[in-house]
């Protein structure tokens, strides 16, 4: 028998590290030396995802760039659980303008980067989902139609947490929140409402667009990487779960997160030009039932009986999300 | 950077801030029992071993698995593994296939000539063991390298008990056996063949010995009435067995009958093919699911074109024929005759009803207790004897290698501390690394090597062995599908997904720590530690 | 160098002396014609290196120029009007985080009733949003204070508003001295940033600052605009000695030393106003005129020492705090503290109303004689306002004012005035 | 000081018209002062804008109230628009038109001006002719120049081409050119009639 080369490494790259890969393989985040660009004693809620998303996805810029990284962050739980006075946990250059206008304060920076010469340092913005997709959408619309030098994150825990958990038009179907109470005839928020912005931001035919999650770090960390080493506008989408908000257990934010991905809620996907070029494969499919149970927010699904047309009408969602991008 | 006041900080300031005072429960990391580890009769830590496998350092891994148990390339091989039927990945898809890299293992050994360390010092006591069968030389082994003189007195003329005269060498090669015995007896064990121990006290007294550890094993078979005729040619399983390795090779005839349902009558049978028969039929009062033969070699012997009668008891034997009764199960499960008979044609009947503990050498031991036919030993493994142990077949509990191994390694840890005039307190066992406790979506999907089988044709004409080993590329994946239940394997994973950095990673090999000024107590990291390694406990306040 | 030209170009003339390495821009009218001029530069290399970015809104300009501010570029924008409150967000943010940009507001009135004519009411809403504010009454003005409001903020890390009057004053042609380079080189060093966005030496720009020191970061702004108020005079008589012209300072007096009546106002409407008061001093009367040129920070003792003596003080605005009168007033009666005089406030040339000689003549003629109301609105056509109250009175559903006034006027440039 | 005010509708340079005059009379060494009438900018809509002539700094921003010239570029507005307020009686007016000012049902008007300070040009024909465009107001000018001697016409053909150099300028320039002759001949003329 030919010995056939060993693919198999036990976890693979599904684990943050892995003793058995080469060092080159393992991510960003199982290096001793990484640069917590996101630093303890941060204000964050137990089992923040935004928190957790946001340190992987600026450790692995500041790895892609060489650490020549400044970043623009709009107002928002992010911006107010990391630098209330006197302390900060950004290690990076870092500024907070206002809620609206992240990505064209970061085109002000990548403008006063380029007229200064400074090649190399690299430019992100970053915002939740009402920053981006409401009220800084303006700006960040034309951040891209410019194509400037920005790559921006938009940190989605789909709705406004840091107020009190609004809805933004990133919340999902059915989703209780605070402007879209479980109550009346069809309890949350209302179905056939609300936007992709990844879609919206390819149809801007922008060098690259991607989804992420912080249930998938390798992948997420692989986008980040690949969209540092392209210029011009970028957009990375990445999904993290809110436990205040969505009333899941701060221990289960990373299974929240694999469930939307292993349900076709949140397909993790890439696009160049406004063209996809790549999904994530779910590798072990579970119905929209195991995603939703985990979270209050839609517990009004499932009791005090089950809501068989919505939960279908979600269902529906996801199975349109895999035939369409291919993601089984 | 003169910088504004307030509006402007220092990279980094918010370590001032120690949200550790926030948590009500913190992580702990802790070990839990693998399952595999647990349901392990010899008491190998196979997970530990396996990690060393799964980098590809054999010998490391080697010599993990021999702390416990002197012989893996029989073990590969003779165990039913329960360490399998308990493995966690078997809910996933399959369990890992231990004994094949147990296997592997063994035999790396045995081609590299991986040799076993001399002890460190020399007690000066002497331990005489009775029975040179898996029990005994798992013992001899242990005493000897805990630094005590060993002797072995064997009444056979080999070595190996059971594994030579109960195994046929389809399933264990006699080179396998020779080269793990021949181990252990270059650490300095004495062996005496054909010395059958009449009086144990007496041979004790005369070699001088401190303690003795009594193996002798169930060699005696058991019988059943059966009226026949003179001419009957009726046999019992072990003396067919034993005449194996003999030069008088057992003459069964072109069609054989084997009675009883457990694996020394699979043995039996397929060894009877193997001698030429044209026809070996295993005649079995109840059905397939009763019998308590494995159903893998059940499979095998099928595929040999072995015969089954289940239902079936034997009422009579004449020369060249059998009367049989069919049999049918009472609501208890248990078989009742039907009278309905019939006959069968066979030239000889090969009886597999178990065997019995031949105790002669144990008359007038004072406060030595026999309990139906076999020896009563305390938690320690001494009989009622003090200095005197017993394991293996002739103690109650299942009579496997495994165990036997297991029996050997127990009695030599408790000879040593009463030797000492201690008494062996085992460490205290971890909690069990249930399936639960798990987070098995990090691990790869890899359904088992499948280890190569000897073609049919070749199965029911020689004695070559039936199973093949897996090569280094099937066992180092093979290893490498272990879970690593209960304990860290150090992927990272608390470190890199503890949203406020909280973990310390403290290097290769260190393992992790908490930074409890830090860690605010979600739980993430417990959630998502692939092995089942973390533990949230209260905080006391 | 001599120039009949516009004031929108000899203002992007002089912005482009000041080499700005970012400007963004954003259509708003009146001050479109600034910009355009200086993305021309930009692109026929003239003013380089500099990135000129063309905005998807008012928001997006002074955004995109925060962060090109914070990255250590000298950044300039403008804007008027609807885009002024647009941006009124990062109006504050820019000052709260002490950017040293410079904007240009071509000052316009604000809807609705939506009107593209000039007033002061944009820059009026944003005054108490930390921004330095220096009023032109000139083009020649309007180009020089761009100079010394670079100077300015940068040294003070402040933003500063350069408020010229739209139209009146961005689409007027008249003589401009355009200064030399080296001139302009000599007066305005290289930008060095107080704080900057920059990998060697990382910082967090916009903490949340809690009540623990948020009154403090507030006073500290105020603090530097009361230091302002000593650097604005200095920055002045450096650049006549630069230059050889008067332009800047906090204000400046006309024919004021024994003046009985004065007039105070903000920009161009100055040059009216001292042809009047030439007309009126012709005749024997005591007038005399005050132009405040920096309206933040208000220059309250400067303002004290030319009017002290005075009897009546009459402040003329572009602008109103609706339901009370006057915005200036209030500055004006403030520096007047304890002082007995009379005060009157004017209303006037609301959404380009033209402010004529005539009418101010007639004005001032009033306050001298001190026939004038507390708060008067210049040449308001009661006939108009009148007629709508009278409507109102009779009818719930009237339909909108504005509407309804304009039917009663006709076409609106078949008038003169 | 010297006010001109300019008539006519949007889009036919009724601005730039102003611009170039002032620019003449600041190539001219005086002080001038141009400005439109800050109507949004809609193509066809009536548009004014202003032009101020002095020897010394002009501070007055009120619209030109009491106008020194008129320039009217389009007729059109005559019936439409209270062109003529504030016109004094020794003012100038000059008018786009290849028709008189007794054609243009002006006479009665006309009788309170000295008739050598009004006059018509064919402005816009003589702009179809050199510019091929109905663009009169560099014509106009050149009219201007001729009827009131307040700016020289090498002055408004150095403004014409600054503020369109190369060959549209000088077409405009020709327009310039073709106006002031027309309209100094026929002053000579009615400096004839007039002796």
């Amino acid at each position: 028998m030919t010995t056939q080369p060993v693919k198999f490494y036990q976890t693979g790259t599904f684990t943050v590290g892995n003793r058995l890969l080469d060092e080159s393989q393992r991510s960003v985040q199982a290096n001793m030396e990484r640069t917590n660009s996101l630093n303890s004693g941060h204000r964050a809620c137990q089992g923040c995802g935004e928190a957790l998303g946001a340190r992987y996805a600026i450790d692995a810029a500041m790895r892609a760039a060489g650490n020549q990284l400044v970043a623009a962050n709009a107002t928002g739980c992010l911006e107010v659980f990391s630098t209330p006075y006197p302390e900060t946990s950004w290690q990076v250059p870092w500024i907070h303008s206002l809620f609206g206008n992240a990505a064209a304060v970061a085109s002000g920076i990548a403008a006063a980067n380029r007229v200064k010469g400074r090649k190399g340092v690299q430019v992100i913005a970053q915002g939740g989902d009402g920053g981006t997709t409401d009220i800084g959408f303006g700006c960040l619309s034309g951040m891209f139609e410019r194509n400037d030098d920005v790559l921006y994150i938009c940190y989605d825990n789909e709705a406004y947490m840091n107020t009190g958990v609004q809805r933004s038009s990133a919340t999902p179907p059915a989703a209780r929140t605070a402007t879209t109470p479980a109550v009346g005839k069809r309890p949350g928020n209302v179905a056939g409402t609300g936007k992709n912005l990844p879609l919206i931001a390819m149809a801007h035919g922008i060098p690259y667009v991607a989804t992420a999650s912080v249930a998938n770090l390798h992948d997420l960390e692989a986008k980040v990487t690949r969209a540092m080493g392209i210029s011009g506008a970028r957009y990375i989408h990445i999904h993290v779960p809110c436990p205040l908000g969505w009333g899941s257990a701060p221990a289960d934010t990373i299974k929240v997160a694999r469930m939307a991905v292993e349900s076709g809620l949140f397909p993790l996907i890439e696009a160049e030009h406004g063209e996809v070029v790549d999904r994530a494969k779910i590798r072990h499919r579970v119905p929209v039932d195991e995603y939703l149970k985990l979270q209050r927010r839609f517990a009004h699904l499932f009791r005090p009986e089950r809501d068989t047309e919505r939960l279908a009408m979600i269902q529906a969602v996801a199975d349109r999300n895999i035939a369409r991008f291919g993601l089984m | 950077m003169r910088k504004p006041f307030a509006i402007t900080l220092d990279v980094g300031s918010s370590l001032a801030n120690r949200t550790g005072t926030w948590r009500t429960e913190r992580p702990v990391y802790l070990d839990r029992l693998p399952p595999c580890n647990h349901a392990c009769p010899a008491g190998e830590n196979i997970q530990g071993w396996l990690y060393h496998a799964e980098s590809g350092d054999y010998r490391r891994a080697w010599e993990e698995l021999v702390q416990n148990n002197p012989m893996p390339a029989v073990m590969g091989r003779v165990c039913y593994h329960p360490c399998e039927s308990a493995c966690n990945r078997g809910q996933l898809d399959q369990p890992v296939s231990i004994h094949a890299v147990e296997r592997f293992l063994g035999d790396e050994a045995i081609r590299r000539g991986w040799a076993f360390p001399q002890p460190a010092s020399e007690s000066g006591k002497r331990v005489l063991i009775v029975g040179a069968g898996p029990s005994g030389l798992s013992a001899a082994y242990h005493l000897r390298r805990l630094g005590h003189a060993v002797t072995i007195h064997e009444a056979g003329p080999m070595t190996g008990g059971m594994m030579r005269f109960g195994i046929p060498k389809y399933r264990l090669p006699r080179d396998v056996l020779h080269a793990e015995v021949q181990r252990i007896v270059d650490m300095g064990v004495t062996i005496k063949l054909n010395a059958k121990v009449d009086n144990i006290l007496d041979t004790m007294r005369a070699g001088g010995f401190d303690a003795a550890f009594l193996a002798v094993g169930a060699h005696l078979a058991k019988r059943a009435y059966i009226p026949a005729g003179s001419a009957s040619r009726i046999l019992d399983a072990v003396s067919v067995l034993r005449g194996m390795e003999t030069a008088e090779r057992p003459q069964l005839g072109r069609r054989v009958v084997v009675y009883g349902g457990g694996n020394t009558a699979l043995d039996v049978a397929r060894t009877a093919k193997r001698l030429g028969a044209e026809e070996a039929i295993i005649v079995y009062r109840r059905t397939r699911e009763k019998m308590p033969a494995h159903d893998f070699e059940v499979q095998e012997a099928l595929e040999e074109g072995i015969l089954f009668k289940w239902l079936t008891t034997i009422k009579q034997a004449g020369e060249t024929t059998f009367t049989v009764e069919k049999m049918e199960l009472d609501e208890t499960g248990f078989p009742q005759p039907t009278g309905e008979l019939e006959t069968i044609e066979a030239d000889s009947l090969v009886l597999a009803l178990g065997q019995d503990v031949d105790l002669s050498l144990l008359d007038r031991v004072p406060g030595l207790v026999i309990e139906d036919g076999v020896v009563k030993v305390d938690a320690n493994m001494m009989t009622g004897h003090a200095g005197l142990f017993a394991g293996g077949d002739m103690v109650p509990s299942e009579r496997t290698v495994t165990v036997a191994v297991g029996h050997g390694k127990k009695a030599a840890r408790n000879i040593d501390a009463w030797l000492r005039g201690a008494r062996y307190a085992p460490a205290p066992k971890h909690e069990l690394a249930s399936f639960e406790l798990l987070n098995p979506w990090y691990y790869t999907d890899a359904p088992k090597s499948v280890q190569p089988m000897l073609d049919i044709l070749r199965r029911q004409s020689t004695f070559e062995e039936v199973t093949g080993g897996l090569d280094e590329g099937n066992a180092l994946f093979e290893a490498r599908r272990c879970l690593s239940c209960g304990n860290c394997f150090e992927c990272d994973n608390c470190y890199g997904v503890c949203p406020d950095n909280a973990v310390i990673k403290l290097g290769p090999g260190q393992r992790f720590e908490f930074n409890y000024e830090y860690c605010k107590g979600c739980g993430i990291c417990v959630s998502e530690c692939p092995c089942g390694a973390i533990r949230m406990e209260p905080e006391t306040i | 160098m001599l120039k009949q030209i516009e004031g929108s170009a000899a203002v992007a003339e002089s912005i482009a002396l000041c080499r700005p390495e970012v400007v963004c821009a954003y259509p708003i009218t009146p001050q479109t014609h600034i910009v355009e001029g200086l993305g021309e530069m930009v692109k026929d290399g003239r003013l380089s290196p500099c990135e000129f970015i063309n905005v998807e809104s008012e928001f997006g300009a002074l955004s995109v120029a925060i962060g090109s501010s914070a990255a250590g570029a000298r950044t300039y924008t403008a804007t008027s009007s609807q885009g002024l409150l647009f941006m009124a967000e990062a109006v504050y943010n820019a000052a709260g985080l002490g950017l040293p940009i410079v904007m240009t507001v071509g000052n316009r009135a604000i809807g609705a009733p939506i009107n593209i004519w000039n007033d002061h009411s944009d820059s009026m809403s944003m005054r108490d949003a930390g921004w330095i504010q220096l009023y032109a009454e000139t083009n020649q003005e309007a180009a020089d204070l761009h100079i010394q409001a670079f100077r300015l903020a940068e040294e003070l890390s402040c933003p500063v508003m350069v408020c010229m009057d739209g139209f009146i004053l961005t689409h007027a042609y008249e003589r401009v001295d355009i200064p030399t380079q080296e001139q302009v080189d000599t007066y305005l060093p290289r930008f060095e940033p107080r704080q900057v966005l920059d990998p060697a030496e990382p910082v967090s720009i916009g903490a949340m600052v809690g009540p623990e020191a948020f009154m403090e970061v507030r006073y500290l702004a105020h603090y530097k605009q009361l230091r302002a108020l000593e650097r604005i005079p200095q920055l002045a008589d450096e650049f006549k000695a630069g230059f050889g012209r008067d332009s800047g300072g906090l204000i400046r007096s006309y024919r004021f030393e024994d003046a009985e009546t004065i007039i105070v106002a903000l920009g161009s409407l100055n040059g009216t106003v001292k042809d009047v008061v030439d007309e009126m001093r012709d005749a024997g009367v005591k007038i005399g005129c005050v132009s405040i040129v920096s309206f933040r920070p208000f220059p309250l003792a400067p303002l004290r020492a030319a009017l002290e003596r005075a009897k009546r003080v009459v402040v003329l605005e572009k602008s109103l705090a609706v339901g009370l009168g006057g915005i200036v007033s209030d500055g004006v009666r403030k520096s007047l503290s304890g002082i007995v005089l009379k005060g009157y406030t004017v209303i006037a040339g609301l959404g380009g109303r033209a402010i004529t000689r005539s009418s101010l003549r007639q004005l001032f003629e009033r306050a001298g004689r001190d026939e004038l109301e507390a708060v008067t609105f210049l040449d308001l056509r009661t006939e108009l306002v009148d007629r709508e109250l009278e409507r109102e009175r009779h009818a719930r559903r009237t339909g909108p004012t504005a509407e309804a006034l304009l039917r009663d006027i006709g076409t609106v440039a078949s008038r003169i005035d | 000081m010297f006010q001109i005010r300019l008539h006519g509708r949007g889009g036919q340079g009724v601005v730039t018209g102003a611009e170039m005059l002032s620019v003449a009379a600041f190539l001219d060494g005086c002080h001038a002062q141009a400005f439109p009438s800050f109507g949004s900018e809609r193509m066809g809509a009536p548009v004014m804008a202003f032009c101020r002539i002095d020897d010394k700094e002009i501070r007055l921003r009120e619209p030109v109230m009491e106008p020194d010239a008129l320039i009217i570029q389009d007729p059109t507005l005559l019936h439409q628009v209270d062109l003529f307020n504030g016109l004094h009686a020794n003012g100038y007016i000059l008018i786009n038109s290849t028709r008189s000012f007794e054609e243009l049902g002006l006479s009665e008007f006309a009788r309170d001006f000295h008739h050598y300070r009004l006059c018509t040009v064919p402005a816009t024909e003589l702009a179809m002719k050199h510019v091929r465009r109905p663009l009169p107001n560099a014509a106009l000018l050149g009219g201007f120049a001729a009827i009131s001697g307040v700016v020289k016409l090498e002055s408004v053909e150095s403004a014409i081409r600054r503020k369109f150099p190369g060959a549209v300028g000088e077409a405009n320039v020709a327009a310039a050119q073709a106006a002031f002759e027309l309209v100094s001949k026929d002053q000579e003329v009615q400096g004839a009639q007039a002796d």
